[in-house]
């Protein structure tokens, strides 16, 4: 455990992390659009990359002050410009967590664990996929678990943070054993088993880029 | 690829078709094609629409007869819920819009999404789900059949049926028996190349062939060795044949994935034709084309839909669109 | 390929086409196929034909307001007089007929021939021949100009004419005013396979390009890096442009090769209509498909055509073919 | 100069010739097509081998009695069967040929060079094209002026053409540095050099089998 402040979740931790992760998405569209070439349509990438892009613009030009309204606004954005099955899932997920935030200013790790698995459910509800069935869900249930070990361990925003976004990270690579269950790749049958699921693998990181940005403003 | 940047590709053809078809209104930014002079007064509007690569495949299919709007996505990238909002705006008359929507998750998402919020702003909704392609077998364990060919059966029998004034319940209603009566089943005999990824999206070396494709490039359930014309009508057949068992004449729609030259494609159909009569199975109407596409992917799928006497006239019912035309 | 051996391809296809389209009279024995009731009484009847491969060229204009006759070849190989001669006899209504002849040695030498012989059984012939593609520079020390997508442009025009009751050497006269008003150039992405040959016809890495291809699965002129869809139209509308220097507003085919989709073709189009606007060529009419194609070649042509009041007049005229249809 | 008597050029000689044309042609149809390739539309040698097959079955029905008779009908099989350039060519030049034999049972190799001559001269009347215009021309034209000259050293009818194809063959070797002016491969320009015309090189064949004929005959 180390010592540093514990960073607030505040519009402009949240803004940041936008930032951050349109940044990733755009470095990353290749290898996401790549991972969604043997089992989907190779659109995963470009899809990503276009609506975090937007977004980023979007909700720059008018900022909302509080995180709940960022998150809001960058849902309602992304269901606008991304598109395919990925478009209303995060979507739906961003939303979710920022209504459920409301209009707080600033929150800690627990509220941002509370809204992100409102947000979560949200996916869960409108995609009706389950853990196991090679999606997105397979990097972010995870990672909403090991937030919870980490806050009862006491950890930071940063070290909950770093938790999650490990344990998406190695949920996104343990879906390639997986036979897809839900979304295109299911069409597939068995020859689904083998690769690894690029909306588990876009959602790892994102988490990272949540944590990326706490350890920046902690530091 | 013929492009200019894998970005701009559906804004580049928006612009194309608005000039070869000075029928249609285009709304580039929006990216929404109209029927010219929608809302037709007392009708039923129609609205389609998915992924771009699939053309003629929905644009293609908009006119008198078919298709009132279509909104097209990025390449294999369902439309965003704000293109079908604004679509059924436009061309709501107040009889109401039926949605027709290929079982994908996106486009079941996106078009969920809108279909809300064109309720929210007044217009009266109905959805069709078209999900023919017999190649997703355990659909517990899929996101279930996929929309394929039969997609144009229903826009064209709709469409026909909406023309014709019928009101949003039995336009809705005749979709759906439409896409209940339908089958496909579809071969590939090359991946196709999406602008984003730059290249094939999927291995298949020459000299063999994937069975039981969709239409967005992935590959089948099945990688055999190449056979011929004859043999894979036989499979196809078979697979859509058992599903469906038809009492009644079938429509058939030989349909090319993009690439499969025509000589080919009716050489195709003339052996799909033969696999029918022997299963017994009468052929009512028959069209020949490529028309459910994937881009620049060589292949072909066959779709079959039992048809009463009103489907075989709503079939005949004049239609003026770019890519389907008869009878006007 | 699709085919069941390459030996049968083309009695495929006229089997096939036979199902899908009983408005024609198909003789596969024979290979000729015929706009069902011809003759027409007091009309003009127009014959044309070459290799297969380029479908829907030319089957797919028999029809209302087109063609009343096309004898296919073996792919890319040009038919034999016998069904040119055939053909004649059964559309002539004693009011003659005219060959239309796409200019290829194997095509001007077997059409001649088919002339000769018609002549002889009492049918008046007149031909044109068919050489719009500017990229065939030194026709000194060449077999001339290839005809290409003007073919389509003539056939459309001289047919409609025909349709109208004009006599034969008006019926001829419009045709070689519409050839002489036209030019076209082609661009390959990709090299065609033939049936025969079982693969591409030639190598054409990726990422690289042909220039002033013809529509026979030959290399172009030149080979080029591979270039924007935008920087392509350019090439092409000054090849035309500079060749024809159209002093009236004309008729625009953008025409993919086979195998380039429809999404990347209407993009094209968008583009070579700007390239034409720049260059202060006004645009009348557009058509954009894959109507004179090479199997499966990824690639596009540029076709435009001069035209005065009556052309346009005679291009809007209805047509009612497998492949072309409006006004009816 | 060998001693063998000379072979009478008969209806038989030229349905024998017919039938090993047609086996040459069908054996190396792949090869011709294969030069057709790159210059060409690749399809000359299904185009020849198609022809020949059908001239071989339908003259082989009801064969004339006379060597004019049998290449009268042998070209006009051609022209219904072969399409495309070659099939008008080949066929004008087999009946032209037939023509110039007239009805005589049987000619010697003067003659039979005279009927080639007048078959020659009009595939160049109707094809327009000249020596070195990288065409069947450069396989023929030198076949005829190689006998000319065995036939004025006195040559047997099997020498005089053994001299003919290997004239022929060296003909249509000698196409590949030439710049093609006729038929498809002028539309290459400067790119038809460096391969070698598929028209000249089937030549060669029917003249080589008009070789191996003659030398089975006196055999
Ligand atoms: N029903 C679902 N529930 C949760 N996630 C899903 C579902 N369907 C698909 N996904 C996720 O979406 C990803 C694909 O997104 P994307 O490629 O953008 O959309 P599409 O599949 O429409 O092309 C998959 O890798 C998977 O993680
Ligand atoms: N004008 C001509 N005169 C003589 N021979 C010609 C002429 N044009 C083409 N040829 C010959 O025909 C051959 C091609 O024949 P083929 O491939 O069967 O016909 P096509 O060119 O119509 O496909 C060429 O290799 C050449 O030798
Ligand atoms: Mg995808
Ligand atoms: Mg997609
Ligand atoms: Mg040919
Ligand atoms: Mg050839």
């Amino acid at each position: 455990m180390n010592a540093l402040p514990d960073a607030p979740v505040d519009a402009s931790f949240l803004l940041r992390w936008l930032d951050t992760s349109a940044t990733v998405l755009d470095r990353e569209a290749n290898r996401l659009t790549l991972l969604d070439s043997p089992i989907g349509d190779a659109d995963h990438g470009t899809n990503m990359r276009r609506g975090f892009i937007a977004a980023r613009t979007a909700v720059g030009q008018e900022p909302p002050d509080t995180p709940g309204g960022v998150l809001t606004a960058i849902g309602r954005h992304l269901i606008s410009t991304v598109g395919g099955a990925s478009g209303p899932l995060y979507g739906t997920l961003l939303r979710r967590a920022g209504k459920q935030l409301g209009d707080e200013p600033a929150v800690g790790a627990e509220r941002l664990r509370d809204a992100l698995r409102a947000g979560v459910d949200g996916v869960a509800q409108l995609g009706g996929a389950a853990a196991g069935d090679k999606t997105m869900l397979d990097a972010l249930l995870p990672a909403l678990d090991a937030m919870d070990t980490a806050l009862a361990g006491g950890g930071s925003t940063t070290e909950v943070l770093d938790a999650a976004a490990k344990a998406a990270a190695e949920g996104a690579e343990a879906t390639t054993p997986l036979r897809a269950r839900k979304g295109r790749a299911s069409y597939l049958g068995d020859r689904s088993i083998g690769h690894q699921d690029p909306g588990a693998t876009s959602s790892a990181l994102l988490v990272a880029a949540l944590a990326d940005t706490a350890r920046e403003a902690s530091a | 690829m013929l492009i200019n940047v894998p970005e701009t590709v559906v804004a580049d053809a928006l612009r194309g078709i608005a000039i070869a078809h000075p029928e249609l209104t285009v709304d580039v930014e929006r990216r929404v094609i109209i029927r010219r002079g929608a809302p037709y007064e007392g009708k039923v509007g129609l609205v389609s629409g998915g992924g771009s690569g699939h053309e003629p495949l929905h644009g293609g299919f908009v006119g008198r007869g078919m298709l009132t709007a279509a909104c097209p996505g990025e390449v294999f990238t369902s439309p965003v819920p704000d293109q079908m909002v604004r679509a059924a705006a436009a061309v709501d008359s107040g009889a109401g819009v039926l949605f027709i929507v290929k079982n994908y998750t996106g486009d079941v998402l996106n078009f969920d999404m809108a279909a809300e919020l064109a309720e929210d702003e007044g217009v009266q909704v109905a959805k069709v789900l078209v999900n023919d392609d017999v190649a997703v077998t355990d659909s517990l364990y899929t996101a279930g059949r996929r929309g394929t060919g039969a997609t144009l059966f229903v826009e064209k029998l709709a469409g026909a049926a909406a023309d014709e004034g019928a009101p949003l319940d039995r336009v809705a209603s005749i979709a759906r028996q439409v896409n209940e009566a339908s089958r496909s089943f579809g071969v590939a005999l090359s991946a196709c190349s999406t602008p984003a990824k730059g290249g094939p999206t999927f291995d298949l070396p020459d000299g063999e062939l994937e069975l039981g494709i969709g239409i967005h490039g992935e590959p089948g359930r099945e990688r055999r060795a190449m056979m011929t014309s004859g043999e894979i009508a036989d499979v196809a057949v078979d697979a859509v044949v058992e599903d469906l068992r038809p009492e009644a004449p079938v429509l058939l729609l030989v349909n090319g994935m993009g690439a499969t030259p025509l000589l080919e494609l009716y050489g195709f159909s003339a052996e799909v034709h033969r696999a029918l009569t022997e299963r017994k199975v009468s052929v009512a109407r028959t069209l020949v084309g490529n028309y459910v596409t994937s881009l620049d992917m060589a292949g072909a799928s066959v779709t079959i839909c039992q048809a009463d006497e009103e489907l075989l006239r709503l079939w005949d019912a004049p239609v003026s669109t770019p890519a389907l035309r008869w009878g006007c």
